[in-house]
């Protein structure tokens, strides 16, 4: 490279000239982006948190306000709360985030103080549209409430989960979001 | 949240001033020594890439031009406006530039006369691998099985019962029909010239009337009674001189076999002396 | 700008190009990514759609505006940032304000800084014409956009999960599934294109 | 080592970017029309992309380091916009007959939404640096599979009889549906 520096010779003004535009240009795009993110981020803040409440009440039924937890870092699990009602403890939110055909799905599981699921709801996901989304009827997710332990997967069995079948991907999926919560409960993973 | 503002304009500007010399550094070390005339030129030429000058494109065409390879009216598309433009950059005096159009030297009427029953790839340069030449018994004639017309990039040319046309208007005069005919039939004439004999066939008058319906059979009618002497038959065919004719269209109604016909299908009056209208 | 009058039509010409004429999918075939991902359904379509127009119309005006200043080294970079700056912008107020659009449309917003519809009229078009002209062909673009990825989003929608617009129109089962996935998609689009071109060349004949 | 197999295999087969993911149709339907243009555009995008996820992987650590993650989308394409510039300046001086083979899609390639399709996904999916540039490389692989074995076939498609309507972009696309079915085949292929 260093014999053709000699023959090129850099005519120092057009590079000022490029590198101030460039500068000019993403300084005043970087400013206005920063200034509307300054303006709308306590606005989706405030969204997100609302968002989060309602899923953990629909999830936990009777329980009037969540605090958050600490708890120690397991795999798939995203976030914990406690539910109260009052000051009487009802159980624990766990939001876990399997990963389903389309991506992560991030669901909320509510699980009781004895072990037991008490809801399960999906915040995001993006399974195919029409065939995933058929593992995420509320039908389908009430299979899970009262369930302990771990659940295993059976179609067509009675006793536990009867998956869609040709969703088998996503019902997978979502099975193994609320047994990750279960077993995180079960060891006692908030502390 | 003012941290948030300072910290993002400080990364993207910081960003953008390393890639705004990244790429001012690049652009000298890799810099193509290009005449600076080259990007207007390219953009004054129409830009189809058909390839009618002979270079590889409107790029190359306008190099060429520069590098004095290549006549400023070389564009057969753009004619004398883009040549004017051309010259305008250029500094120099255009050329005067004639507009050429393509025009099939075939009527069709020997479509039907065949020698033998073709059936097989439907294009011309297939059928032309065959015995003879052609499926037709006038062996100049056109085939009429479409090859000038995927040739075509300005949809100017359509296979009408069996013979191919030309769209005068749409037709831009790049040549890439004549390069594709297999049969040569097609060929450059000016646009303004009044009068076309649609024929090709090189054949003694007694082979042309077996083998079409109005070939001509190089009668000579035409070229006597021509007074600007603009008509000259060779080889049995008749061929006309666009600078010398007039488009009295006495040749149009003299002539036998109703092969010569005026531009635009203005129907030549019966009186020879009437004056043609322009077509 | 000169006389009202001329200008008039000529602005008239350049909308009506974008939506038909030159249709950004069917006649340049740009955009073909977000057209494909977003019409399985044609309520994400149509509102993909508004928002590349509105995108487009920002970006168009703004770079028109810039055309002389900024050096042909860094065109590109420079107007993908004022394209990228513009899909930011739309995606934090969707997320603030109309949240129910935002949800159906999340991923999508992103997609738009990569949309060649966007970057090619900006390079295309908006780089050589005046702030106005570029203005109104960033409109006739994004209304021809969205009025394909309505009619590929109604297809699509209708044979895949036999909903139209969201009401099931058949059971849910007859649906061919095959339509809300990736071949279904390019199927659609190529159908689509050849009934234009179809109709294109049959108005040339009758037009010769 | 398995990951980096995984990645691959996951890049190039299972979820392919052009004909499962969507990502790169434009240059796709525009370049195929000649396999030895296909082949040099593949290249070209598999530089683009190994660079492009090596780079954005660090400035994505810069973002996270000031909190200013919701730049990730303008910061990349940024990056992204000046590979693709310094692409074509280099292939403009060492290999001007590419150049102008690739014509407008060359500077397309920074709107190719495969390029920054895997610098984002490589943020969400977390991958170390070997791993994301690992990922980077092997989806322009995948691309350049899925456009190499497009061109062979739109190559073949030049001398069949299809209906006038259908002539040139509308058939590519109805092969390009075949080619998608086909690689969805490879769905069920969950290895990790």
């Amino acid at each position: 490279m260093s014999e053709t520096k000699a023959k090129v010779q850099f005519d120092g003004k057009y590079i000022a000239k490029l590198a101030i535009t460039l500068l000019a240009i993403t300084a005043v795009a970087a400013l206005l982006l920063s200034v509307v993110y300054a303006q709308t981020k306590p606005v989706i803040d405030e969204l997100a948190e609302q968002t989060k409440r309602e899923s953990m009440a629909m999830v936990m039924a009777g329980a009037t306000e969540f605090t958050p937890v600490e708890y120690t870092e397991t795999e798939g699990v995203t976030d914990v709360n406690a539910a109260y009602n009052g000051t009487e403890l009802l159980g624990y939110c766990v939001q876990t985030a399997p990963s389903g055909f389309g991506g992560t799905i991030s669901m909320m599981v509510g699980v009781d103080t004895n072990g037991a699921v008490t809801g399960v709801s999906i915040l995001s996901h993006s399974e195919t549209a029409g065939l995933g989304t058929k593992a995420m009827t509320s039908e389908f997710l009430a299979q899970y409430t009262g369930r302990t332990g771990t659940i295993t997967v059976k179609t067509g069995a009675d006793t536990d989960i009867n998956h869609i079948s040709g969703a088998t991907v996503s019902s997978r999926a979502i099975t193994d979001g609320v047994n990750i919560a279960l077993a995180f409960i079960a060891e006692g993973g908030v502390n | 949240m003012t941290t948030v503002i300072v910290y993002s304009v400080a990364l993207l500007g910081g960003m953008g001033v390393l890639f705004g010399l990244i790429l001012a550094l690049a652009s000298q070390v890799f810099k193509v020594e290009t005449d600076e005339r080259l990007e207007p030129m390219t953009e004054a030429l129409p830009g189809a890439n058909c390839g009618g000058c002979g270079f590889a494109g409107c790029g190359a065409f306008a190099s060429a031009v520069l590098e004095g390879k290549a006549p400023i009216n070389g564009c057969p598309v753009g004619g004398a406006p883009v040549a004017a433009k051309l010259a305008g950059i250029m500094g120099v005096e255009a050329g005067e530039t004639v507009r050429k159009v393509a025009q099939v030297r075939c009527t069709g009427g020997g479509h039907d006369k065949l020698r033998y029953q073709y059936v097989g790839i439907h294009d011309c340069e297939a059928a032309v691998r065959l015995p003879g030449g052609t499926p037709m018994l006038c062996s100049f004639g056109c085939l009429g099985m479409g090859t000038c017309v995927k040739y075509c990039k300005f949809d100017a040319l359509s296979i009408v019962d069996g013979v191919a046309k030309v769209d005068r208007e749409q037709c831009v005069g790049c040549g890439a029909c004549v390069a594709a005919c297999p049969k040569h039939v097609i060929s450059m004439v000016d646009y303004d010239c009044p009068i076309e004999i649609p024929c090709n066939s090189k054949a003694p008058g007694k082979e042309v009337t077996k083998a079409c319906s109005n070939g001509c059979i190089g009668c000579n009618l035409c070229a006597k009674f021509c007074e600007a002497k603009a008509i000259t038959v060779t080889d049995f065919l008749a061929s006309v001189d666009p600078a010398k004719c007039t488009g009295c269209g006495t040749c149009v109604a003299k002539c036998p076999r109703k092969l010569i016909s005026m531009v635009g299908g203005v129907a030549a009056v019966e009186e020879p002396a009437a004056p043609a209208a322009e077509g | 700008m000169s006389g009202e009058a001329k200008n008039k039509p000529n602005l008239f010409k350049t909308l009506l190009n974008g939506i038909i004429f030159e249709n950004p999918v069917m006649v340049l075939l740009l955009g073909m990514c977000p057209t494909l991902a977003t019409s399985t359904s044609a309520i994400n379509g149509v509102g993909m759609g508004i928002a590349t127009t509105a995108v487009l119309i920002g970006s168009n005006l703004v770079i028109s505006l810039l055309r002389k200043l900024i050096p042909s080294k860094i065109r590109i970079a420079s107007y993908i940032v004022v394209i990228a700056t513009f899909v930011t912008i739309v995606q934090l107020l969707l997320q603030a304000y109309i949240p129910s659009l935002y949800n159906s449309l999340g991923l999508f917003i992103p997609l738009i800084v990569v949309n060649c519809i966007v970057l090619g009229r900006a390079e295309a078009f908006a780089s050589k014409n005046g702030p106005i002209v570029s203005l109104v062909d960033g409109l006739g673009m994004g209304l021809g956009f969205t009025l394909t990825l309505a009619i590929m989003g109604t297809i699509r929608e209708f044979l895949g999960a036999g909903t139209l617009f969201g009401m099931q129109v058949y059971p849910n089962e007859f649906g061919a599934m095959l339509m809300t996935m990736p071949c279904g998609g390019f199927l659609t689009l190529g159908c689509v294109i050849a009934a234009v071109q179809f109709i294109r060349s049959r108005g040339k004949k009758g037009a010769k | 080592m398995e990951t980096i197999f995984a990645i691959a295999l996951g890049a190039i087969l299972v979820e392919n970017y052009v004909l499962v993911q969507f990502l790169g149709i434009c240059p796709f339907l525009g370049v195929s029309k000649k396999s030895d243009t296909a082949i040099g555009m593949g290249l070209a995008v598999i530089f683009v992309m190994a660079l492009a996820s090596a780079v954005t992987y660090l400035v994505q650590q810069l973002l996270i380091l000031l909190d200013i993650t919701y730049m990730q989308t303008i910061a990349f394409i940024l990056v992204i916009a000046t590979l693709v510039q310094l692409v074509e300046m280099f292939l403009q001086k060492a290999m001007p007959a590419l150049y102008t083979a690739l014509g407008v899609y060359l500077p397309l390639i920074t709107t190719n939404c495969a390029v920054l399709g895997s610098a984002v996904l490589n943020t969400q999916e977390g991958y170390n640096f070997i791993e994301s540039v690992a990922y980077g490389t092997f989806a322009g692989v995948g691309f350049t599979l899925a456009i190499v074995l497009f061109a062979n076939v739109r190559e073949r498609q030049e001398f069949c009889k299809c209906p006038k309507a259908f002539e040139g972009i509308p058939i590519a696309l109805v092969s390009a549906s075949l080619l998608a079915l086909c690689f969805m085949g490879f769905s069920g292929l969950k290895v990790w």
